[in-house]
């Protein structure tokens, strides 16, 4: 198989969705000419020309109304928001409009649209470029939530993405689009939404986690393994619809859960995890949940000193699984 | 009798008298919802007194088998010609399970109706504009040439989505109508305390597209900026922002006391304007109807009305269940 | 002591604040000439003028942006959101400004406003005027989130915010606004921001709450009493600062933990509150700690029978109470 | 010699030389930050690059013990001007502990300072529109006459936040500049695709408010205006809008290759424009400046900057402790 960057995975998924649907459209700023400014859409313009990949004006909330409007009507628009901090201008349009649409409606309207948004910290992007912002979303029903970590996911799921029928916000790590690479299928394939995936199997201490905290994740477990504790690792992938099941079996495996993630500790979407397996596996429990996340900070500072400070990594992360295994 | 203003706008007596009709029955409608609700009939009444020549005028000048839009909630009259009928509203208005707007999932004045191409409208203002544009562009990825068109109050035009709507149709060049139903007053707010410059018309040039003031208390002359406009945005040469100046005849909703911020003597006045009242005597000085006629259609209208009512009255509610299905498809 | 009502007391600290200082001043959709939709800022014009008491255009961004720059100057501006719901539109001014101001600035700037907010359902108020909207903002670091139930909590947290240096969100369960009475001081007082009450002592089950359910729940003990079920009533009062040595005690009190909001389940506070007590008390548990909330869909509907059953009340609470005893 | 442009707008020669300083110091200040961003010594450049006329011609026009500042990402020169010092720019490029604008926690181009009331910026465009507003509107209440100024690009001047904050300011009257700078690209996207109808001062009348184009290569050009908005604003006559046109003479920021949307030539075109060009050469032809004062001039620059970029490389970074302070008023 060949092996491709997490963000060609993007590219990839726009670029075969757009040959095999005439209704797929992508629209954002600088999407077009430029390509986007992580490159996420380079070459479609050239392929697909201006109507299929459309650079609009610096305006978040007419990219999510306009694409409402577009997939109401029957077009499958895959909007990018430029990065994920900019989508709070377009809060009003998703939360009141996408969200609500089929439900307002009984069912007679819907909007197939996906949003995308790079997201996460890591990149010296300081505090507006750095932000995680799923937490905003993951308790508004009527949006899906998807968050892939390795381009095999990225792919399969942005094409279940565009081919869902309801809204989908698909958040990328932005840290991942060169530095993760892997094998991607050459023939087409789809990853379900709302299925997580056991990346790691391990008996001692269950992580459960997303995005690039992850592979922290995944490079702990090898390290731990050095020192004897086994881990096991599910990759959440979709947030909602949550994989609970696959959440319960997970927590089974080990009776001891870290959940970890980028986004602040309070509010951010571990302590809905936490709070289902407090509901549902509490006798499966050998020790109390834990989390680990980014400070209750607003936002990730630019200073190196401090990203880093904020930033998890497999060495934080490794110690937390360790105070665990050892609990 | 020939070269009355209608015959110029190539509309017949029928069309005229039609357009009356729709105004009264939006007008009738409008009015046994306020009975109910304050008889404690239904919890809720949104209204469009006032605003009856706005609607059916730039509806009448679209085409109801293709054109689509996306409505404010005070649109009665709109979705009346676009082919709701009048159980259709009480059915709502009662919140009943056969609502088709939203099986009563929504307050009365929410309209959406796949039947129509009635985009499903929401409360939080302006962002129906938006939606117009999309379905815009979707008609010129698609080289279609039909035409959407959106409202909005004065009030609702100051929020950003308007901005971000008329600009991003004015780029792209879109066939989309966007129309302002001004009428005076947001809820307590009236227009001087509301919009810098006191016109939205003017706005329209700021996004490159023609804007036009029109008298919306008469239907021939909505109907003719809205013809025009979506004329011009069929032959592909963009948008066009219509206000359209009325007044509202009634409180905001049934919620409001309009007497804690106008005076009586102001409504009183813009009663005298009130655009029933006016096309009707458009329509006696040019021979159209009479008062027999007139008479018969109030007798008629009446009787839907009652009918409508008591269907919907007696209609069942949603299941419980309900309350649980459509987040997503299923 | 007097007995007033819930939006009586939030008329009364409006109006003892901005007599007691200058700089304080209202702002917001028909708060001026008709006194605000559910009167809540009735009189305030005749008494301080309409510079002091704004009517704004119908713009929620700028009601927050405005009060941003008016607190950054010096100002008090305490801003109406006409309905919760509406807040959607202010979500980037609030998320990313108000509460980023100060620490961006590294201390340098800050914007003490408060944004009252009329929330919740009950109301017939259909999706859009029936929203608990505290879970988008409960997870964004810098702002202050309180949610007070009964006239004196809501006299003296109203006044806390508006000398708070911080933004605060002052949300406002509208169902209460004429629903609920109660004793309030004549003389001046404050209640602080992040503290919790124990609003009834009890034994067997800790009930956890905030705003109209909190009600439920009192009633809810009431009825258990007769059947010897003590509860014990934990009211929040302020979700962010959150108040966790009360969350612990309270749990202690009783071993057994019912959380209850009428914001959705998923992604609700409830969530947070949740993973908190199992993280720090999980030896304290004799139980599973249990959520009721909302449903997970995306707002209440109009009509009677589905708006009832979307809410809760006293029975379904009661319900949900005997059953963690009877565990 | 007398009535040159300047001393008609009422500026000495001391004064227009001092405009010149500001503007050139702008200008080696950015074009050291490209070089130490080449070099790997700072992660990020956003510039100035082909603005400095407006921004110093701007502050020039203004109080500086008095008037307000929502500056945007490019402002460099207008907050020199204001007092902010080459160090200041070069310990925020570094993100050093001493950075006046956020202590290293924002990216460089994120002005705030409270000793020249600048009030702090983010990077989501065109929020600082309202606080501009805010704090125009408390002005008002307060009964002083100080005026606030905020800029922005011509991109961002189509969110939402544009319409609001210019619909306030003009119902209320506020003294507040708008001032746009219009450097014919948002990122990628030209003007043309950006904004509809083509102008940003054309959107002033929609508002009631004066809208003035002016040249922004001309820093009396823009002192002129925003002399008169001042003016008029502190006179309690309200609100202005300005667009003033330049053009962007390097890459977005240090993240972007301009290549890929915009021919060398046409960059090459606008440089024969330079503001800095320009203004030097009315300098010397008005015989304020010679050759020996400028290369005076630009040697003290020179190791003004030289000073500042070694003291900042050498500054303390903040300790990490400090990512957990400030988060709420301690
Ligand atoms: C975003 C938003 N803010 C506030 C409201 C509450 N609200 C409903 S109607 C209304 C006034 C609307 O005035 P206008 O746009 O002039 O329309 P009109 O009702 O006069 O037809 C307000 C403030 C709302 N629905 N949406
Ligand atoms: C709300 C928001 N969306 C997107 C961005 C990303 N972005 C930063 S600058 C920029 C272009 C701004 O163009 P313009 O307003 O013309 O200002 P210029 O940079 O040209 O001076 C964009 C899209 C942002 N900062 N904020
Ligand atoms: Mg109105
Ligand atoms: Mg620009």
């Amino acid at each position: 198989m060949p092996v491709i960057s997490y963000i060609e995975a993007v590219t990839q998924a726009l670029r075969e969705e757009m040959q095999r649907d005439e209704r797929v459209f992508v629209l954002g700023e600088d999407v077009g000419v430029r390509g986007g400014v992580f490159r996420a859409t380079a070459g479609l313009i050239e392929e697909f020309g201006p109507e299929r990949v459309l650079d609009t004006p610096l305006t978040e909330s007419a990219i999510a109304g306009v694409s409402i409007g577009a997939s109401v009507y029957g077009m499958r628009p895959v909007a990018e928001m430029q990065f994920a901090d900019f989508i709070m201008p377009a809060v009003n349009q998703i939360v009141s409009e996408a969200a609500k649409m089929r439900y307002r409606s009984n069912n007679s309207w819907h909007c197939p649209l996906v949003i995308r948004a790079p997201y996460g910290g890591g990149v010296h992007g300081a505090l507006y470029h750095s932000q995680s912002v799923e937490k905003i979303f993951t308790g508004v029903p009527g949006l899906k939530i998807v968050t892939p970590s390795t381009p095999h996911d990225v792919k399969g799921l942005l094409i279940s993405a565009i081919r869902d029928e309801d809204p989908v916000l698909f958040f990328e790590h932005k840290r991942c689009y060169r530095l993760i690479k892997g094998e991607v299928p050459e023939e087409e394939y789809t990853v379900p939404i709302g299925k997580a995936e056991v990346k790691r199997e391990g008996t001692d201490v269950t992580v459960i986690s997303y995005g690039l905290t992850l592979h922290f994740a995944l490079k702990a477990a090898e390290e731990l393994e050095k020192e004897g504790i086994s881990v096991h690792v599910l990759d959440l992938r979709t947030l909602i619809p949550l994989d609970k099941e696959a959440v319960l079996e997970a927590v089974a495996k080990t009776g001891k859960v870290l959940i970890i993630h980028e986004d602040n500790l309070t509010g951010g979407f571990g302590g809905e995890v936490s709070a289902i397996i407090s509901e549902q596996a509490f006798f499966e429990l050998d020790a109390p949940v834990r989390r680990l996340a980014g400070p209750d900070v607003p936002a990730m500072p630019y200073s190196p000193p401090l990203e880093k400070e904020f930033m998890l990594n497999p060495e934080k992360v490794t110690n937390a699984i360790r105070e665990l295994a050892e609990f | 009798m020939a070269n009355e203003r209608h015959d110029e706008l190539g509309l017949s007596d029928e069309q005229v008298l039609d357009m009356y009709r729709y105004m009264l029955l939006a007008r009738k409608i409008d009015e046994r919802m306020w009975l109910l609700n304050r008889a404690g009939k239904i919890p809720f009444v949104i209204s469009c007194q006032g605003q009856e020549a706005i609607q059916v005028g730039a509806a009448f000048a679209l085409d109801r088998d293709k054109d689509w839009l996306c409505p404010y909630y005070r649109d009665l009259g709109m979705v009346l010609v676009f082919g709701q009928s009048s159980k259709d509203q009480m059915l709502s208005a009662f919140a009943k399970a056969e609502d088709p707007n939203s099986g009563g999932r929504q307050m009365p004045g929410h309209y959406g109706d796949r039947r129509f191409r009635i985009v499903s409208g929401s409360s939080p203002v302006t962002t129906q504009l938006l939606h117009a544009v999309g379905v815009a562009l979707a008609a010129k990825m698609e080289k279609k040439d039909h035409v959407a068109l959106t409202t909005f109050g004065e009030g609702s035009s100051n929020q950003g989505d308007f901005h971000e709507g008329l600009n991003f149709a004015g780029v792209h060049n879109l066939p989309v109508i966007f129309m302002c139903e001004n009428n005076k007053y947001a809820i307590s707010v009236p227009v001087e305390k509301q919009l810098a410059g006191g016109s939205v018309a003017a706005r329209a040039q700021g996004y490159g597209m023609p804007g036009v003031q029109v008298d919306g208390n008469d239907p021939l002359n909505v109907f003719e900026a809205v013809k025009a406009a979506a004329d011009q945005a069929r032959r592909g040469e963009g948008p066009t922002l219509i206000e359209a100046s009325s007044y509202r005849l009634v409180p905001h909703s049934s919620d409001d006391d309009d007497r804690t911020y106008r005076r009586a003597e102001e409504v009183e006045e813009a009663r005298k304007k009130d655009p029933l009242v006016q096309f009707k005597a458009y329509l006696m000085d040019a021979g159209v109807m009479d008062e027999e006629k007139e008479s018969a259609l109030n007798k008629e209208i009446a009787q839907e009305v009652d009918e409508a009512t008591e269907y919907a009255e007696k209609a069942p509610y949603p299941d419980p269940e309900q309350t649980h299905t459509h987040v997503y498809a299923e």
